[in-house]
Protein backbone atom coordinates (compact mmCIF):
# COMPACT_ATOMS: atom_id res chain seq x y z
CA UNK A 1 0.00 0.00 0.00
CA UNK A 2 1.22 4.02 -0.14
CA UNK A 3 3.09 3.74 2.48
CA UNK A 4 4.83 1.22 2.43
CA UNK A 5 8.35 2.36 3.82
CA UNK A 6 11.34 2.10 0.82
CA UNK A 7 13.24 -0.68 1.14
CA UNK A 8 11.35 -2.85 2.30
CA UNK A 9 9.19 -5.94 1.09
CA UNK A 10 5.93 -4.71 -0.39
CA UNK A 11 3.22 -5.35 2.00
CA UNK A 12 1.40 -8.33 1.34
CA UNK A 13 -2.15 -9.50 2.41
CA UNK A 14 -2.46 -9.37 6.07
CA UNK A 15 -5.28 -12.03 7.48
CA UNK A 16 -4.88 -11.96 11.24
CA UNK A 17 -6.66 -13.13 13.98
CA UNK A 18 -6.92 -12.79 17.86
CA UNK A 19 -8.92 -14.49 20.55
CA UNK A 20 -9.24 -12.53 23.88
CA UNK A 21 -11.03 -12.90 27.17
CA UNK A 22 -14.03 -10.66 27.85
CA UNK A 23 -12.59 -8.30 29.98
CA UNK A 24 -12.83 -4.36 29.19
CA UNK A 25 -9.05 -4.47 30.28
CA UNK A 26 -8.06 -5.86 26.52
CA UNK A 27 -9.78 -2.37 24.63
CA UNK A 28 -7.08 -0.28 25.06
CA UNK A 29 -4.36 -2.51 24.09
CA UNK A 30 -6.85 -3.99 21.04
CA UNK A 31 -7.35 0.00 19.80
CA UNK A 32 -3.46 0.93 19.73
CA UNK A 33 -2.79 -2.87 17.55
CA UNK A 34 -5.72 -1.66 15.20
CA UNK A 35 -4.50 1.76 15.11
CA UNK A 36 -1.06 1.11 14.26
CA UNK A 37 -1.82 -1.65 11.39
CA UNK A 38 -4.59 0.98 9.96
CA UNK A 39 -1.73 4.22 10.22
CA UNK A 40 0.46 1.75 8.36
CA UNK A 41 -2.04 0.43 5.32
CA UNK A 42 -2.24 3.92 4.21
CA UNK A 43 -5.39 5.12 5.73
CA UNK A 44 -5.62 8.89 7.14
CA UNK A 45 -4.93 10.17 10.90
CA UNK A 46 -8.98 10.78 10.91
CA UNK A 47 -9.39 7.35 9.33
CA UNK A 48 -7.77 5.73 11.76
CA UNK A 49 -9.63 7.32 14.96
CA UNK A 50 -13.07 6.40 13.25
CA UNK A 51 -11.44 2.50 12.96
CA UNK A 52 -10.08 2.66 16.10
CA UNK A 53 -13.60 3.79 17.39
CA UNK A 54 -15.64 1.57 15.52
CA UNK A 55 -13.70 -1.53 16.45
CA UNK A 56 -13.74 -0.60 20.25
CA UNK A 57 -17.40 -0.59 19.88
CA UNK A 58 -17.80 -3.70 18.84
CA UNK A 59 -15.46 -5.07 21.31
CA UNK A 60 -17.18 -2.96 23.92
CA UNK A 61 -20.71 -4.97 22.98
CA UNK A 62 -19.28 -8.27 23.14
CA UNK A 63 -18.04 -7.56 26.58
CA UNK A 64 -20.83 -6.31 27.88
CA UNK A 65 -23.50 -7.29 25.89
CA UNK A 66 -23.11 -11.20 24.32
CA UNK A 67 -22.42 -13.61 27.27
CA UNK A 68 -24.59 -11.47 29.94
CA UNK A 69 -26.76 -14.18 30.08
CA UNK A 70 -24.19 -16.87 31.29
CA UNK A 71 -23.01 -14.05 34.14
CA UNK A 72 -20.45 -12.92 32.19
CA UNK A 73 -20.72 -9.24 32.02
CA UNK A 74 -18.48 -6.13 32.88
CA UNK A 75 -22.07 -4.55 33.51
CA UNK A 76 -23.33 -6.85 35.96
CA UNK A 77 -22.86 -6.26 39.74
CA UNK A 78 -20.01 -8.19 41.29
CA UNK A 79 -23.04 -10.18 42.74
CA UNK A 80 -24.19 -11.45 39.57
CA UNK A 81 -21.05 -12.40 38.01
CA UNK A 82 -20.43 -15.82 37.11
CA UNK A 83 -17.55 -17.25 39.05
CA UNK A 84 -17.43 -20.80 37.06
CA UNK A 85 -13.97 -20.64 35.63
CA UNK A 86 -14.94 -23.07 32.74
CA UNK A 87 -18.03 -20.81 31.85
CA UNK A 88 -15.40 -17.24 32.22
CA UNK A 89 -12.90 -18.97 29.98
CA UNK A 90 -15.54 -20.15 27.53
CA UNK A 91 -16.08 -16.20 26.77
CA UNK A 92 -13.88 -15.75 23.92
CA UNK A 93 -14.09 -12.23 21.87
CA UNK A 94 -12.55 -13.28 18.35
CA UNK A 95 -11.25 -10.63 15.99
CA UNK A 96 -10.16 -11.27 12.68
CA UNK A 97 -8.46 -8.43 10.67
CA UNK A 98 -8.00 -8.68 7.17
CA UNK A 99 -6.19 -5.85 5.05
CA UNK A 100 -5.80 -5.67 0.93
CA UNK A 101 -4.89 -3.18 -1.03
CA UNK A 102 -6.40 -0.15 -0.17
CA UNK A 103 -8.71 -1.87 2.14
CA UNK A 104 -9.29 -2.95 5.74
CA UNK A 105 -11.91 -5.38 7.33
CA UNK A 106 -12.06 -6.46 11.13
CA UNK A 107 -14.49 -9.01 11.58
CA UNK A 108 -15.80 -9.35 15.56
CA UNK A 109 -17.15 -12.33 16.73
CA UNK A 110 -18.72 -13.81 19.83
CA UNK A 111 -20.55 -16.87 20.26
CA UNK A 112 -22.85 -15.47 22.72
CA UNK A 113 -26.56 -14.36 22.92
CA UNK A 114 -26.76 -14.15 19.36
CA UNK A 115 -29.96 -13.71 17.20
CA UNK A 116 -31.48 -13.98 20.80
CA UNK A 117 -31.01 -10.54 21.42
CA UNK A 118 -30.61 -8.85 17.51
CA UNK A 119 -27.95 -5.60 18.01
CA UNK A 120 -30.07 -2.59 17.48
CA UNK A 121 -28.24 0.98 17.36
CA UNK A 122 -30.45 4.36 17.12
CA UNK A 123 -30.73 6.01 13.59
CA UNK A 124 -29.92 9.45 14.66
CA UNK A 125 -28.15 11.32 17.51
CA UNK A 126 -32.07 12.79 18.33
CA UNK A 127 -33.22 8.87 18.75
CA UNK A 128 -30.64 8.62 20.81
CA UNK A 129 -31.20 11.68 23.02
CA UNK A 130 -34.84 10.86 23.31
CA UNK A 131 -33.67 7.15 24.33
CA UNK A 132 -32.19 9.18 27.66
CA UNK A 133 -29.22 6.78 28.48
CA UNK A 134 -30.84 3.43 27.03
CA UNK A 135 -27.72 2.83 24.53
CA UNK A 136 -27.90 2.36 21.21
CA UNK A 137 -24.62 4.78 20.40
CA UNK A 138 -22.37 2.08 20.04
CA UNK A 139 -23.98 0.60 16.39
CA UNK A 140 -24.48 4.39 15.22
CA UNK A 141 -21.06 5.29 15.52
CA UNK A 142 -20.28 2.08 13.80
CA UNK A 143 -22.33 2.68 11.07
CA UNK A 144 -20.86 6.24 10.56
CA UNK A 145 -17.25 5.74 10.61
CA UNK A 146 -17.31 2.41 8.69
CA UNK A 147 -18.06 2.30 4.45
CA UNK A 148 -19.55 -1.04 4.87
CA UNK A 149 -21.38 -2.75 7.91
CA UNK A 150 -22.80 -6.72 8.33
CA UNK A 151 -24.13 -8.13 11.37
CA UNK A 152 -25.11 -11.71 11.36
CA UNK A 153 -26.42 -13.54 14.24
CA UNK A 154 -27.74 -16.89 14.79
CA UNK A 155 -28.87 -18.35 18.01
CA UNK A 156 -26.25 -21.28 18.49
CA UNK A 157 -23.13 -19.06 17.29
CA UNK A 158 -23.51 -15.75 18.67
CA UNK A 159 -22.70 -12.21 16.48
CA UNK A 160 -20.61 -11.74 13.61
CA UNK A 161 -19.86 -8.09 12.98
CA UNK A 162 -17.80 -7.31 9.94
CA UNK A 163 -16.84 -4.00 8.76
CA UNK A 164 -15.00 -2.71 6.16
CA UNK A 165 -13.63 0.78 5.87
CA UNK A 166 -11.22 1.78 2.31
CA UNK A 167 -8.67 4.15 1.84
CA UNK A 168 -9.84 6.67 0.13
CA UNK A 169 -13.63 6.90 0.06
CA UNK A 170 -14.15 9.65 -1.36
CA UNK A 171 -17.70 9.24 -2.42
CA UNK A 172 -18.67 7.74 0.70
CA UNK A 173 -17.30 10.21 2.86
CA UNK A 174 -19.45 13.17 0.80
CA UNK A 175 -22.74 10.77 0.37
CA UNK A 176 -22.32 11.23 4.35
CA UNK B 1 1.03 4.70 34.20
CA UNK B 2 -2.78 4.62 34.59
CA UNK B 3 -5.08 4.73 31.82
CA UNK B 4 -6.88 7.38 33.23
CA UNK B 5 -7.19 9.75 36.21
CA UNK B 6 -10.00 12.13 37.03
CA UNK B 7 -7.93 14.87 39.26
CA UNK B 8 -10.63 17.47 41.03
CA UNK B 9 -9.66 20.64 41.73
CA UNK B 10 -10.15 22.11 45.12
CA UNK B 11 -13.05 24.91 45.06
CA UNK B 12 -12.32 28.43 45.26
CA UNK B 13 -15.02 31.40 45.15
CA UNK B 14 -17.66 29.97 43.41
CA UNK B 15 -19.15 27.63 45.90
CA UNK B 16 -21.45 25.61 43.30
CA UNK B 17 -18.45 25.70 40.66
CA UNK B 18 -16.09 22.10 40.57
CA UNK B 19 -13.43 22.08 38.35
CA UNK B 20 -11.50 18.22 37.06
CA UNK B 21 -9.04 17.12 34.42
CA UNK B 22 -9.99 13.79 32.81
CA UNK B 23 -6.94 12.17 32.08
CA UNK B 24 -6.01 9.19 29.83
CA UNK B 25 -8.77 7.36 27.76
CA UNK B 26 -12.58 7.23 28.68
CA UNK B 27 -13.44 3.85 27.68
CA UNK B 28 -15.81 0.99 28.71
CA UNK B 29 -12.86 -0.14 31.18
CA UNK B 30 -12.56 3.28 33.22
CA UNK B 31 -15.97 4.82 32.65
CA UNK B 32 -17.36 3.14 36.12
CA UNK B 33 -14.72 4.80 37.94
CA UNK B 34 -15.41 8.16 35.98
CA UNK B 35 -18.76 8.05 36.54
CA UNK B 36 -18.79 7.52 40.24
CA UNK B 37 -16.10 9.87 41.08
CA UNK B 38 -18.36 12.93 38.83
CA UNK B 39 -21.32 11.48 40.93
CA UNK B 40 -18.93 12.55 44.10
CA UNK B 41 -18.03 15.88 42.33
CA UNK B 42 -21.89 16.34 41.98
CA UNK B 43 -23.07 15.60 45.60
CA UNK B 44 -20.75 17.93 46.85
CA UNK B 45 -22.97 20.43 45.56
CA UNK B 46 -21.60 21.52 42.12
CA UNK B 47 -24.00 22.97 39.68
CA UNK B 48 -21.43 23.84 37.23
CA UNK B 49 -18.82 21.37 35.84
CA UNK B 50 -15.72 22.32 33.93
CA UNK B 51 -13.92 19.35 33.14
CA UNK B 52 -10.56 19.86 31.26
CA UNK B 53 -10.49 17.64 28.43
CA UNK B 54 -6.89 18.44 27.04
CA UNK B 55 -5.34 15.67 28.28
CA UNK B 56 -8.40 12.70 27.36
CA UNK B 57 -6.43 11.10 24.47
CA UNK B 58 -9.46 8.16 23.71
CA UNK B 59 -13.61 8.72 24.25
CA UNK B 60 -15.84 6.23 23.44
CA UNK B 61 -19.46 5.87 23.65
CA UNK B 62 -19.45 4.57 27.35
CA UNK B 63 -17.58 8.11 27.77
CA UNK B 64 -19.85 10.23 25.76
CA UNK B 65 -22.84 8.46 27.57
CA UNK B 66 -21.20 10.01 30.82
CA UNK B 67 -21.09 13.09 29.90
CA UNK B 68 -24.24 13.41 28.59
CA UNK B 69 -26.13 11.65 31.47
CA UNK B 70 -24.20 14.58 33.65
CA UNK B 71 -25.50 17.23 31.27
CA UNK B 72 -28.69 16.21 31.63
CA UNK B 73 -28.47 15.94 35.66
CA UNK B 74 -27.39 19.53 35.74
CA UNK B 75 -29.41 21.20 33.45
CA UNK B 76 -32.20 19.73 35.40
CA UNK B 77 -31.09 22.22 38.23
CA UNK B 78 -30.28 24.83 35.47
CA UNK B 79 -26.86 23.95 35.96
CA UNK B 80 -24.37 23.24 33.25
CA UNK B 81 -21.55 20.88 31.82
CA UNK B 82 -18.57 22.65 30.13
CA UNK B 83 -16.07 20.82 28.27
CA UNK B 84 -12.81 22.92 28.14
CA UNK B 85 -10.17 22.50 25.54
CA UNK B 86 -10.75 18.74 24.14
CA UNK B 87 -8.15 17.38 22.09
CA UNK B 88 -8.37 17.61 17.83
CA UNK B 89 -9.05 14.20 18.17
CA UNK B 90 -11.83 14.55 20.64
CA UNK B 91 -13.51 17.21 18.91
CA UNK B 92 -13.21 15.81 15.59
CA UNK B 93 -15.61 12.99 17.53
CA UNK B 94 -18.10 15.05 19.00
CA UNK B 95 -18.14 16.52 15.48
CA UNK B 96 -19.01 14.41 13.25
CA UNK B 97 -21.54 12.44 15.16
CA UNK B 98 -23.16 15.71 16.10
CA UNK B 99 -22.36 16.39 19.98
CA UNK B 100 -20.49 19.42 19.01
CA UNK B 101 -24.84 21.21 19.22
CA UNK B 102 -25.32 19.07 22.30
CA UNK B 103 -22.35 19.90 24.51
CA UNK B 104 -21.39 23.41 25.57
CA UNK B 105 -17.27 23.00 24.35
CA UNK B 106 -15.49 26.26 25.88
CA UNK B 107 -11.87 26.98 24.89
CA UNK B 108 -11.44 29.38 27.73
CA UNK B 109 -12.45 29.26 31.36
CA UNK B 110 -13.73 32.67 30.80
CA UNK B 111 -16.17 31.62 28.65
CA UNK B 112 -18.01 29.70 31.14
CA UNK B 113 -21.62 31.25 31.97
CA UNK B 114 -21.88 33.16 28.70
CA UNK B 115 -21.34 30.89 26.04
CA UNK B 116 -24.52 30.32 24.28
CA UNK B 117 -24.99 26.57 22.86
CA UNK B 118 -23.18 26.92 19.44
CA UNK C 1 -2.40 -5.48 39.31
CA UNK C 2 -1.76 -2.01 40.89
CA UNK C 3 -2.70 0.39 38.14
CA UNK C 4 -6.35 -1.11 37.98
CA UNK C 5 -8.27 2.27 37.20
CA UNK C 6 -10.23 2.90 40.60
CA UNK C 7 -14.13 1.70 39.90
CA UNK C 8 -13.59 -0.79 37.05
CA UNK C 9 -13.91 -4.36 37.82
CA UNK C 10 -10.79 -6.15 38.80
CA UNK C 11 -8.44 -6.91 36.52
CA UNK C 12 -8.88 -10.82 35.79
CA UNK C 13 -5.91 -13.19 34.86
CA UNK C 14 -5.79 -12.95 30.97
CA UNK C 15 -4.73 -15.30 28.39
CA UNK C 16 -5.07 -14.69 24.97
CA UNK C 17 -3.70 -15.31 21.47
CA UNK C 18 -2.76 -13.89 18.41
CA UNK C 19 -1.90 -15.38 15.06
CA UNK C 20 0.03 -13.56 12.40
CA UNK C 21 1.53 -14.18 8.50
CA UNK C 22 5.09 -13.84 8.57
CA UNK C 23 5.47 -10.59 7.39
CA UNK C 24 7.70 -7.48 8.88
CA UNK C 25 4.21 -5.14 8.71
CA UNK C 26 3.06 -6.84 11.91
CA UNK C 27 5.97 -6.55 13.98
CA UNK C 28 4.68 -2.69 14.62
CA UNK C 29 1.08 -3.37 15.86
CA UNK C 30 2.13 -6.24 17.83
CA UNK C 31 4.51 -4.16 20.10
CA UNK C 32 1.88 -1.22 20.27
CA UNK C 33 -0.42 -4.59 21.67
CA UNK C 34 1.82 -5.75 24.14
CA UNK C 35 3.81 -2.30 25.29
CA UNK C 36 -0.22 -1.47 26.14
CA UNK C 37 -1.32 -4.56 27.97
CA UNK C 38 1.97 -4.24 30.12
CA UNK C 39 1.81 -0.75 30.82
CA UNK C 40 -1.80 -1.06 32.30
CA UNK C 41 -0.87 -4.43 34.50
CA UNK C 42 1.40 -2.30 36.41
CA UNK C 43 4.96 -2.61 34.71
CA UNK C 44 7.19 0.60 34.96
CA UNK C 45 8.02 2.78 31.37
CA UNK C 46 11.31 1.15 31.23
CA UNK C 47 9.80 -2.13 32.22
CA UNK C 48 7.23 -1.84 29.33
CA UNK C 49 10.32 -0.72 26.78
CA UNK C 50 12.03 -3.87 27.57
CA UNK C 51 9.10 -6.07 27.18
CA UNK C 52 8.39 -4.68 23.89
CA UNK C 53 11.77 -4.68 22.52
CA UNK C 54 12.25 -8.60 23.89
CA UNK C 55 9.10 -9.48 22.18
CA UNK C 56 9.80 -7.55 19.31
CA UNK C 57 13.24 -9.14 18.70
CA UNK C 58 11.43 -12.69 18.39
CA UNK C 59 8.55 -11.67 16.49
CA UNK C 60 11.62 -10.70 14.10
CA UNK C 61 13.23 -13.99 14.06
CA UNK C 62 10.27 -15.50 13.27
CA UNK C 63 9.40 -13.36 10.50
CA UNK C 64 13.41 -13.85 9.67
CA UNK C 65 14.53 -17.21 10.44
CA UNK C 66 11.78 -19.90 11.05
CA UNK C 67 10.74 -20.38 7.45
CA UNK C 68 13.58 -19.39 5.43
CA UNK C 69 13.94 -22.90 4.49
CA UNK C 70 10.63 -22.53 2.52
CA UNK C 71 11.20 -19.15 0.90
CA UNK C 72 9.17 -17.62 3.63
CA UNK C 73 11.91 -14.87 5.39
CA UNK C 74 12.22 -11.05 4.93
CA UNK C 75 15.63 -11.73 4.45
CA UNK C 76 15.61 -13.28 1.43
CA UNK C 77 16.13 -11.62 -2.33
CA UNK C 78 12.44 -11.44 -4.01
CA UNK C 79 13.66 -14.27 -6.57
CA UNK C 80 14.39 -16.69 -3.62
CA UNK C 81 10.78 -16.01 -1.88
CA UNK C 82 8.18 -18.52 -2.33
CA UNK C 83 5.42 -17.23 -4.66
CA UNK C 84 2.78 -20.44 -3.09
CA UNK C 85 0.53 -19.37 -1.64
CA UNK C 86 -0.46 -22.42 0.37
CA UNK C 87 3.26 -22.65 1.54
CA UNK C 88 2.76 -18.63 2.81
CA UNK C 89 -0.27 -18.58 4.40
CA UNK C 90 0.49 -21.63 6.38
CA UNK C 91 3.61 -19.75 7.92
CA UNK C 92 2.44 -18.72 11.35
CA UNK C 93 3.75 -16.25 14.01
CA UNK C 94 1.55 -17.44 17.14
CA UNK C 95 1.60 -15.08 19.95
CA UNK C 96 0.07 -16.18 23.13
CA UNK C 97 -0.15 -13.52 25.98
CA UNK C 98 -0.67 -14.46 29.60
CA UNK C 99 -1.12 -11.81 32.36
CA UNK C 100 -1.36 -12.84 36.21
CA UNK C 101 -0.70 -11.01 39.62
CA UNK C 102 2.70 -8.97 38.76
CA UNK C 103 3.67 -10.91 35.99
CA UNK C 104 3.40 -10.88 32.54
CA UNK C 105 4.38 -13.99 29.91
CA UNK C 106 4.84 -14.10 26.53
CA UNK C 107 5.57 -17.12 24.29
CA UNK C 108 6.45 -16.73 20.72
CA UNK C 109 5.39 -19.98 18.72
CA UNK C 110 6.46 -20.57 15.14
CA UNK C 111 6.00 -24.22 13.24
CA UNK C 112 9.45 -23.62 11.17
CA UNK C 113 12.49 -24.75 10.82
CA UNK C 114 12.90 -25.86 15.04
CA UNK C 115 15.94 -28.02 16.02
CA UNK C 116 17.06 -27.55 12.80
CA UNK C 117 18.58 -24.63 14.05
CA UNK C 118 18.56 -23.76 17.12
CA UNK C 119 18.40 -20.15 18.19
CA UNK C 120 21.83 -18.58 19.55
CA UNK C 121 22.29 -15.84 20.95
CA UNK C 122 26.01 -14.36 22.11
CA UNK C 123 27.18 -14.29 25.53
CA UNK C 124 28.29 -10.64 25.53
CA UNK C 125 28.40 -7.29 23.31
CA UNK C 126 32.00 -8.02 23.17
CA UNK C 127 31.09 -11.44 21.53
CA UNK C 128 28.80 -9.65 19.20
CA UNK C 129 31.40 -7.30 18.58
CA UNK C 130 33.61 -9.98 17.45
CA UNK C 131 30.85 -11.67 15.16
CA UNK C 132 31.20 -8.07 13.32
CA UNK C 133 27.49 -8.19 11.83
CA UNK C 134 26.66 -12.10 11.80
CA UNK C 135 23.70 -11.48 14.35
CA UNK C 136 23.05 -12.56 17.90
CA UNK C 137 22.05 -9.37 19.30
CA UNK C 138 18.30 -10.51 19.16
CA UNK C 139 18.58 -13.16 21.67
CA UNK C 140 20.82 -11.49 24.10
CA UNK C 141 18.55 -8.46 24.52
CA UNK C 142 15.90 -10.77 25.08
CA UNK C 143 17.67 -12.86 27.77
CA UNK C 144 19.07 -9.39 29.18
CA UNK C 145 15.50 -7.20 29.44
CA UNK C 146 13.44 -10.48 30.62
CA UNK C 147 13.50 -12.26 33.58
CA UNK C 148 13.17 -15.77 32.77
CA UNK C 149 13.43 -17.05 29.03
CA UNK C 150 12.97 -20.82 27.88
CA UNK C 151 13.50 -21.83 24.22
CA UNK C 152 11.93 -24.99 23.27
CA UNK C 153 12.71 -26.44 19.50
CA UNK C 154 11.81 -29.60 17.94
CA UNK C 155 12.12 -30.48 14.58
CA UNK C 156 8.94 -31.43 13.68
CA UNK C 157 6.83 -28.36 15.57
CA UNK C 158 9.12 -25.46 14.98
CA UNK C 159 10.34 -23.01 18.20
CA UNK C 160 8.50 -21.96 20.87
CA UNK C 161 10.37 -18.89 23.36
CA UNK C 162 8.16 -18.20 26.41
CA UNK C 163 9.20 -15.01 28.02
CA UNK C 164 8.34 -13.60 31.86
CA UNK C 165 8.56 -10.16 33.51
CA UNK C 166 7.56 -9.84 36.92
CA UNK C 167 6.22 -6.09 37.84
CA UNK C 168 8.93 -5.48 40.57
CA UNK C 169 11.96 -8.24 40.17
CA UNK C 170 14.07 -5.63 42.74
CA UNK C 171 16.95 -8.29 43.02
CA UNK C 172 16.88 -9.62 39.50
CA UNK C 173 17.42 -6.15 37.95
CA UNK C 174 20.13 -5.43 41.23
CA UNK C 175 21.51 -8.81 40.02
CA UNK C 176 21.99 -7.95 36.24
CA UNK D 1 1.83 8.46 8.61
CA UNK D 2 5.12 6.72 7.75
CA UNK D 3 6.68 4.39 9.94
CA UNK D 4 9.53 5.26 9.28
CA UNK D 5 11.32 8.28 7.39
CA UNK D 6 15.55 9.21 6.28
CA UNK D 7 15.69 13.14 6.29
CA UNK D 8 19.06 14.00 4.59
CA UNK D 9 20.10 17.70 5.15
CA UNK D 10 21.87 19.21 2.13
CA UNK D 11 25.52 19.78 2.05
CA UNK D 12 26.70 22.89 3.55
CA UNK D 13 30.30 24.00 3.97
CA UNK D 14 31.87 20.70 5.45
CA UNK D 15 32.22 18.27 1.90
CA UNK D 16 32.88 15.09 3.60
CA UNK D 17 30.30 15.66 6.54
CA UNK D 18 26.46 14.12 6.02
CA UNK D 19 23.41 15.34 8.69
CA UNK D 20 20.34 13.56 8.25
CA UNK D 21 17.41 13.19 10.79
CA UNK D 22 15.98 9.50 11.64
CA UNK D 23 12.13 9.58 12.09
CA UNK D 24 9.42 7.16 13.67
CA UNK D 25 10.86 2.93 14.21
CA UNK D 26 13.82 1.13 13.17
CA UNK D 27 12.89 -2.44 12.96
CA UNK D 28 12.86 -5.23 11.11
CA UNK D 29 10.15 -3.50 8.80
CA UNK D 30 11.91 -0.62 8.28
CA UNK D 31 15.77 -1.33 8.55
CA UNK D 32 16.17 -2.31 4.20
CA UNK D 33 15.29 1.15 3.78
CA UNK D 34 17.56 2.93 6.20
CA UNK D 35 20.52 0.51 5.38
CA UNK D 36 20.13 1.55 1.49
CA UNK D 37 19.80 5.36 2.25
CA UNK D 38 22.52 5.27 4.41
CA UNK D 39 24.41 3.96 2.02
CA UNK D 40 23.89 6.31 -0.60
CA UNK D 41 24.62 9.02 1.90
CA UNK D 42 28.14 7.26 2.43
CA UNK D 43 28.52 7.04 -1.51
CA UNK D 44 27.91 10.69 -2.05
CA UNK D 45 31.03 11.09 -0.38
CA UNK D 46 30.41 11.47 3.84
CA UNK D 47 33.09 10.79 5.85
CA UNK D 48 31.11 12.50 9.01
CA UNK D 49 27.92 11.53 9.26
CA UNK D 50 25.04 13.12 11.87
CA UNK D 51 22.44 11.12 12.69
CA UNK D 52 19.68 13.12 14.56
CA UNK D 53 17.94 10.57 16.58
CA UNK D 54 15.39 13.01 18.26
CA UNK D 55 12.26 11.60 16.81
CA UNK D 56 13.27 7.91 16.61
CA UNK D 57 11.20 6.36 18.95
CA UNK D 58 12.10 2.52 18.70
CA UNK D 59 15.10 1.03 17.49
CA UNK D 60 15.71 -2.78 17.59
CA UNK D 61 19.01 -4.95 17.32
CA UNK D 62 18.29 -4.59 13.32
CA UNK D 63 18.70 -1.12 13.47
CA UNK D 64 21.62 -1.10 16.09
CA UNK D 65 23.02 -3.88 13.62
CA UNK D 66 22.91 -0.93 10.70
CA UNK D 67 24.54 1.95 13.03
CA UNK D 68 27.25 -0.54 14.44
CA UNK D 69 27.55 -1.60 10.42
CA UNK D 70 28.14 2.08 9.56
CA UNK D 71 30.39 2.81 12.67
CA UNK D 72 32.84 0.49 11.83
CA UNK D 73 32.79 1.12 8.04
CA UNK D 74 32.82 5.40 8.61
CA UNK D 75 35.82 4.73 11.08
CA UNK D 76 38.08 2.76 8.70
CA UNK D 77 38.50 5.69 6.71
CA UNK D 78 39.26 7.22 10.13
CA UNK D 79 35.81 9.11 9.77
CA UNK D 80 32.82 8.80 12.67
CA UNK D 81 29.25 8.67 13.22
CA UNK D 82 28.04 10.89 15.13
CA UNK D 83 24.51 10.25 17.05
CA UNK D 84 22.63 13.17 18.18
CA UNK D 85 20.64 13.43 21.07
CA UNK D 86 18.53 10.29 21.09
CA UNK D 87 15.13 10.07 23.62
CA UNK D 88 15.63 9.21 26.84
CA UNK D 89 13.79 5.57 25.32
CA UNK D 90 16.82 4.78 22.54
CA UNK D 91 19.14 6.21 25.19
CA UNK D 92 18.25 3.52 27.86
CA UNK D 93 18.25 0.94 25.48
CA UNK D 94 22.12 1.61 24.19
CA UNK D 95 22.48 2.21 27.77
CA UNK D 96 21.60 -0.89 29.17
CA UNK D 97 22.91 -2.99 26.78
CA UNK D 98 26.23 -1.36 27.11
CA UNK D 99 26.29 0.55 23.38
CA UNK D 100 27.05 3.50 24.89
CA UNK D 101 30.67 3.18 25.49
CA UNK D 102 30.57 2.28 21.94
CA UNK D 103 28.44 4.87 20.22
CA UNK D 104 29.16 8.19 19.96
CA UNK D 105 26.26 9.75 21.25
CA UNK D 106 26.46 13.92 21.26
CA UNK D 107 23.86 16.32 22.89
CA UNK D 108 25.11 19.22 20.75
CA UNK D 109 26.22 19.29 16.98
CA UNK D 110 29.10 21.72 18.29
CA UNK D 111 30.90 18.44 19.67
CA UNK D 112 31.33 17.02 16.85
CA UNK D 113 34.65 15.69 15.67
CA UNK D 114 35.65 16.97 19.39
CA UNK D 115 33.91 14.15 21.80
CA UNK D 116 35.94 11.44 23.15
CA UNK D 117 34.41 7.90 23.01
CA UNK D 118 32.85 7.79 26.70
N1 LIG E 1 -22.19 -8.76 20.33
C1 LIG E 1 -23.43 -8.55 20.84
N2 LIG E 1 -24.11 -9.54 21.46
C2 LIG E 1 -25.34 -9.33 21.97
N3 LIG E 1 -25.99 -8.15 21.90
C3 LIG E 1 -25.38 -7.11 21.31
C4 LIG E 1 -24.08 -7.25 20.75
N4 LIG E 1 -23.73 -6.04 20.22
C5 LIG E 1 -24.78 -5.22 20.44
N5 LIG E 1 -25.77 -5.83 21.11
C6 LIG E 1 -27.10 -5.25 21.46
O1 LIG E 1 -27.29 -4.06 20.71
C7 LIG E 1 -27.60 -2.98 21.59
C8 LIG E 1 -27.11 -1.66 21.05
O2 LIG E 1 -25.68 -1.62 21.08
P1 LIG E 1 -24.92 -0.22 21.09
O3 LIG E 1 -25.44 0.59 19.95
O4 LIG E 1 -23.47 -0.49 21.09
O5 LIG E 1 -25.37 0.52 22.42
P2 LIG E 1 -25.16 0.09 23.94
O6 LIG E 1 -24.10 -0.95 23.95
O7 LIG E 1 -24.75 1.34 24.62
O8 LIG E 1 -26.49 -0.42 24.39
C9 LIG E 1 -27.02 -3.37 22.93
O9 LIG E 1 -27.69 -2.76 23.99
C10 LIG E 1 -27.21 -4.88 22.92
O10 LIG E 1 -28.51 -5.22 23.37
N1 LIG F 1 12.28 -18.76 15.69
C1 LIG F 1 13.47 -19.13 15.15
N2 LIG F 1 13.53 -20.12 14.22
C2 LIG F 1 14.71 -20.49 13.68
N3 LIG F 1 15.91 -19.94 14.02
C3 LIG F 1 15.92 -18.97 14.95
C4 LIG F 1 14.71 -18.49 15.56
N4 LIG F 1 15.04 -17.52 16.44
C5 LIG F 1 16.38 -17.38 16.38
N5 LIG F 1 16.93 -18.25 15.49
C6 LIG F 1 18.39 -18.42 15.18
O1 LIG F 1 19.14 -17.81 16.21
C7 LIG F 1 20.10 -16.89 15.66
C8 LIG F 1 20.34 -15.73 16.61
O2 LIG F 1 19.19 -14.89 16.69
P1 LIG F 1 19.33 -13.40 17.16
O3 LIG F 1 20.12 -13.37 18.43
O4 LIG F 1 18.01 -12.80 17.20
O5 LIG F 1 20.24 -12.67 16.06
P2 LIG F 1 19.97 -12.45 14.51
O6 LIG F 1 18.50 -12.68 14.28
O7 LIG F 1 20.39 -11.05 14.26
O8 LIG F 1 20.81 -13.46 13.81
C9 LIG F 1 19.50 -16.48 14.33
O9 LIG F 1 20.49 -16.05 13.42
C10 LIG F 1 18.83 -17.77 13.88
O10 LIG F 1 19.74 -18.62 13.25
Amino acid sequence: MSTTPPGSPPQEFIDLELRCPVQTGVLNPLRTFIATLARQSGFSEEQVEQIEMAVDEACANVVRHAYKHLGVSCDLPAEEQSTDKKVRSSCLLRLRVEIGEGCLRVSIIDTGIGAHNKPKGVESLQEYQEREGRGGLGIYIIRKFMDEVEYETTPESGTMVTMTKFVTPAAKTAEK
Amino acid sequence: MKSYELVVHPVENEADTRKADVIGCLDSHTVVGFERELQSVVDSGANVVILNLESLSYISSAGISALMGLTHRLRKSEGELYLLRPTEKVRRVFRTLGFTTIFRIVDEEAEVGSTPRS
